[in-house]
């Protein structure tokens, strides 16, 4: 079991969630963050304060899979996400040790196979 | 408002509850400006909310001085067919006193008309939100009001061709509503459709704004219509009492036609419901009786209603359907007066069904005149504009939100990731 | 208001003065209508914003149709002893002139009273507020504001019998706050708590909004209480001063009151004790000095103070504490009268105080048969819809909040996850 | 408004059309205070949102109450050179009837005056938001409506020093714009910076507030500017068209300002445009023609926008900017009546440039006191509190915002993590 | 060292900060998430766009425990967050190779042990 | 690589960003939670209605960095956000099995290499 942890443009969540959903990945956990990369800073003016803006809007996913269902997702989630330009984010693949459902108390693998 | 040419009255004297009146009215219809930005802003993403408020206030700074200027003049100097006349530009030759056949200072008449100028301005901004660029907007308010607005007063209200052969408009079916309506419509075309229009969901980001964005604009629409009496009296409580019933009417029949769509009544729906209500009653407010209004509030959600709920499935990006509830509603108010003006209530005209036929005639030519104006002068101007400048953001620009990129503000900031640039050079 | 039977005067005279107040106290008391959704969609949950908010704009729709149709003829149709009478159905027999010892036209006292009765209906949501099912709701504030509001506003203002006994009631003791805060009770009994009352903390998700309507309702104010003079002039004057006065003191005693339980001047006090002076104020306006306003302020900030610390440690989830600003604020305004009303300020008539024992007696009984009666009303009514449909939405729309269940909308959307569904079928 | 003084009338007759739009206007000022309150909660973080908006509402209770037991008197009993007298203290000696010279009941003019003095006290919140206590704020704007507000407002309208020279202040540069600005001023010194400022961005948390109060402030100013003419008619006329025509023209001004600094034209900035506008206006809203007021918008911009920009580089923490708004607004409204005042307009007198040389000469003599008593009384007075309370939050206090700290609240929760306390202990 | 995250239902949330603080579990970290997975999308309608709402409000909590902390932490969790119905939400527990605190630069378990 | 993960107080944010960036670690992602630990709790009172909040702001880093950053950003991020106090919050370091660019499809240590 891993968990793929992704970054993306805000503008792209949607299409990487109909992605995910093509790559028959059903749960996820979506959260917005600021993210600070390579991307060129803005300047923001608010009277006479003027201040750089380090941090771009972003998106973060959390999705939980089985082992031979990380590579799909990565795959799906750069189809979802990309443009090209500097900003488009990153994924982090981390191991589980364990998941439960809490629902059902199921553990593992059945516990992030979605009850069609 | 009636047709002050044909008042015939002598000048000069104030009357101090009709003035108090009229002062009133124009605080009111100056703070719908505001909250019509307020509303609107409540209909776009997060991303756009300044902008789009920036536009309602905008309206207030460059139309307010275009009109003082030279709108003014356009529309009330003098009986021309087609337009006023020079000779009050820059407000010249207004005295403090009161104009013939008014009894408030002719000052205030300015300001009262100034205000239904700079809304209706600001009122074209629904149709291109979320992706034009500020400054060809600003420009583009600007030259509006001289050239669509102002003939359009001066037509109904100013002695104008429309005025002579009786069509009635009580508070600006014709220039505000129907102008409004046709020039937004003509500009969703000419500006084009947001990049993920019809692609992604673009939702209201703030159902509470848009909610008392509508209150305050129905709030202001009893000085609209209300003030249109020009006094204080019968005409100004008939107009206003007419400008409650019509919209709580079309919110009954709003919600009505919510439930039986979707089983839900919608609050986006009801707010949308108000401002169509006090649409379609605006033409009409001081000419039909209290159950006309009713009935006419009932029939106006209909058009409107079914336009919304298929404009969207259509390519026509008019982002925030100024057209569905300004452009329609001003024509079924307009209409309604040609069939329903009673004279027993306003003691000025009566429509079709109290016997004139004639009216029903011109409130239609009124109807035709007003849109193909509107749409075609508002089509060419942008063109025109947009051979100066762009007229829209870029790509990445409106991805990013025009807020910071018009504006270089956020509406919404925690202050994390904001490093103070400390400028050692003077302002 | 004062007793329009009292009054002998000459019908039909209009003074522009008189009306250009009317119409704007009218248009304030509309605006509160808007201003009490903003106050109450600030005091729930995020979940139910919208919610809250419609059930107040739903009121500018349902209740006023009602009171066009009939609630009007019964409060103000003849002198009958418990309730006016039909001859005003569907506004006939109203012209254009003014109403017997009147000096505005009678469409505007038809308009500035149905501006009261849409307000008090929508107060009463405040007891339902995040569990009420949005249709019966308005079922519920259309027949109440026929059955309830109608008849105890003749009560005072149309002759009835309590107006014959003396009884004061400037602008609404009895119709309006003893009336919405008792029905409050009521409705808070028959509908129930809310699933999570007294086991989660229930919180006001923007104290803003809360803050802010605050703001508008006092502004309001001004018209409610300063319009119920019926006409420009000293007693318009008195009554929007004192106005100012009660709720300012009641504010100050809130806060000293708040340092003294817990050393905090809370927001979502100050913002409650504006509308407890204001209620408070609002039987009395025209009748007490201004410094018996003010003394009314802070004396009565104490009863709703009390009752708004004790209540939430009972089982009445009577969720917004309607019952303490207006029930308990209404009665301490109603008895007060009782003792301070001051002839040599109004013009009108004598407390106890100043000699006329007999008033305090009627104002008791006043307050009385307004909390019976409209207790019970409501409760009836309550329980006779509820035999039709179900009050309250299931507990897992509750969960879910009665923006998305009863409405299909959220208040704050991000646009995430908002899959657009093309439908291909017409409207 | 003119000195009350320097006209002569007979006493007592009430007008209806004079009364009801000093009602509204008294209003429209009131409402003035809570618009304050949300303009300026937008512009703090967002921890600090409830207490910013408290200072105001805080102000609509003590003020009201030191302003109706001794301000009104301090400011308008008799015509002493300094301060009035005390023959009005808790404003005895004030019948139903009117004032010498006015056409309205007493009793509005001392709420309409007092609500003058609440606006102005809680302006110089801006000061000292985000780490003054609020206990001590309460208590400093109580004694600074007596002994600052009440004798400069002596000073111009009651027959003070300064009005017997002939100084012309239409509504409140002396008293109000100037007063606020410089006693903010002082109490930033006072008071010291909040403890992040200059090493982190202190940015608005919320636009919308910023433009929605601007837009409600500018609607309420038309009650301020035009009420001043204490009477409906010309005056009121001029100095309401005014109070659309300067902001305007600042407005237009601040953003060509904005886009040649840096190609943005700023939201906050427009909703600074407004109020900076509007206060240039307010001392001269009833003595020059409106395209002087037009002329004196454009020109108050670049004071106050210099300034701006300029201040944040400082070390003076004069946190919303109420000097570079309101003391240098102010500043340049009255120095502009000197010169351009048009007694063709206003029937009043004339400026150095309509050949009055001298009245300049006692304009700049006006400014000059007027910044030294304020910021001098304003700097001993928070001296003098501060040695009896400390006048600052501890620094982990400011760190975790002033809305907990102060008012044991939040303005925005989400109730998660809150866990009801259920106490046993009666109220 | 684990770190135990749960993606719960808003309205359980303060169950589950009950349930872990009888745990003895007194360390968290809590945000809200948008998730997505069996449950059914809600409609909505703003003017003529309708629209599938595919994800549902959840609290996401983050714990870190150390290893013989794990079930009981699991056990907690599972307690508050259940109801039977589809949504309930899922644990996922994380290895953890480090854990410092801030304040004191202890690391470990001495790191998430609360001063009471 | 590894995954710093810093929870820290909200105004100390920005201290932690300028020292993440003096240590030239460039990317990061950031969002805000709420926090319960040992501080004490905050009584708040809403009319009648009194409540404990026991959850306090605070901000949430996380980075990725190659291992032999892990230590210069535990230090950049102890230096940032520690005043001392109770509450001043945690930094948990978990194992990364993978890094992916979204942009460029790049891998690992690669894909944490900002482009300057
Ligand atoms: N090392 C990192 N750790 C955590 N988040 C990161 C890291 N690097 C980048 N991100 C996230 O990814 C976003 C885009 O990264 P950036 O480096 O700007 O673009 P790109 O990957 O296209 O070079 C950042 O805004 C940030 O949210
Ligand atoms: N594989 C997953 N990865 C991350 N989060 C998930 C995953 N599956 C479910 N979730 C989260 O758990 C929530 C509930 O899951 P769901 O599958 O709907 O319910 P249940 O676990 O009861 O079947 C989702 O809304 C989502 O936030
Ligand atoms: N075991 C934990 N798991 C997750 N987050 C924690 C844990 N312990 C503390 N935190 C986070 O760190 C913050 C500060 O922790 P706290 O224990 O109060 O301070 P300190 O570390 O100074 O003793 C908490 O508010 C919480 O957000």
């Amino acid at each position: 079991m891993k968990l793929v942890v992704a970054i993306v443009r805000p503008e792209r969540a949607n299409d990487v969630l109909e992605a995910l959903y093509r790559a028959d990945v059903r749960g996820l956990s979506m959260s917005r963050v600021q993210g600070h990369g390579g991307e060129t800073d803005r300047v923001e003016t608010y009277r006479g304060t003027t201040v750089k803006m380090e941090l771009a809007e972003k998106v973060r996913f959390e999705v939980a899979v089985s082992d031979h269902f990380v590579e799909p997702t990565i795959k799906a989630i750069q189809a979802g996400a990309r443009t090209g330009d500097v900003g488009d984010g990153k994924i982090f693949v981390l191991d589980i040790d364990k998941v439960v459902r809490i629902r059902t108390g199921e553990e593992d693998t059945e516990a992030v196979t979605p009850v069609v | 408002m009636a047709d002050l040419l044909s008042t015939a009255a002598l000048a000069g004297r104030i009357d101090t509850g009709d003035t108090a009146w009229m002062l009133v009215a124009t605080a009111l219809v100056l703070m719908m400006t505001p909250a019509l930005g307020l509303f609107y802003a409540g209909l776009v993403r997060s991303k756009n909310t300044l902008n789009t408020f920036m536009m309602s206030i905008g309206a207030l700074g460059v139309v307010t001085v275009a009109w003082v200027l030279v709108g003014y003049s356009i529309a009330f100097d003098g009986h021309g067919s087609i337009v006023g006349g020079l000779h009050n530009l820059f407000l010249r030759g207004l005295g403090p006193g009161a104009l013939p056949g008014l009894t408030i200072p002719s000052l205030l008449f300015v300001v009262f008309e100034a205000s239904f100028c700079i809304i209706t301005a600001a009122l074209i901004s629904g149709a291109v939100v979320e992706r034009m660029r500020f400054g060809p907007f600003l420009v583009f308010m600007t030259i509006w009001s001289i050239v669509v607005y102002a003939p359009l007063a001066h037509q109904v209200w100013g002695g104008g061709f429309l005025a002579r052969h009786g069509v009635l408009d009580w508070a600006g079916g014709v220039p505000v509503e129907m102008a409004s309506g046709f020039s937004a419509f003509a500009a969703a075309i000419v500006v084009g459709a947001r990049k993920d229009y019809g692609r992604q969901a673009l939702l209201p980001h703030n159902g509470v704004y848009a909610l008392l964005g509508a209150g305050l604009l129905w709030f202001g629409w009893f000085g609209f219509n209300g003030g249109s009496a020009l006094a204080s009296g019968r005409g100004a409580a008939l107009s206003f009492a007419n400008t409650l019933f019509a919209p709580a009417a079309t919110l009954v029949a709003w919600i009505v036609l919510d439930l039986l769509r979707a089983r839900k009544a919608t609050a986006i729906g009801a707010a949308t419901a108000i401002i169509v209500g006090a649409v379609a009653i605006t033409p009409a407010a001081g000419y039909v009786s209290p159950l006309g209004a009713l009935g006419l509030g009932l029939l106006a959600a209909i058009p409107s209603y079914i336009f919304i709920v298929w404009r969207p499935r259509t390519r026509l990006d008019e982002s925030l359907d100024v057209l569905a509830a300004h452009g329609l509603g001003g024509v079924t108010g307009i209409l309604f007066v040609g069939l329903f003006a009673a004279k027993s209530w306003s003691g000025i005209g009566n429509g079709l069904l109290y016997g004139d036929a004639s009216r029903l005639v011109w409130q239609a030519i009124a109807v035709a005149v007003t849109c193909v104006y509107a749409f075609g002068a508002t089509f060419v101007l942008l063109r025109v504009i947009g051979l100066f400048t762009a007229l829209r953001v870029s790509e990445r620009d409106e991805g990013l939100g025009l807020d910071v990129s018009q504006h270089g503000e956020e509406a919404y900031t925690t202050g994390e990731g904001a490093i103070l640039v400390r400028l050692s050079d003077g302002a």
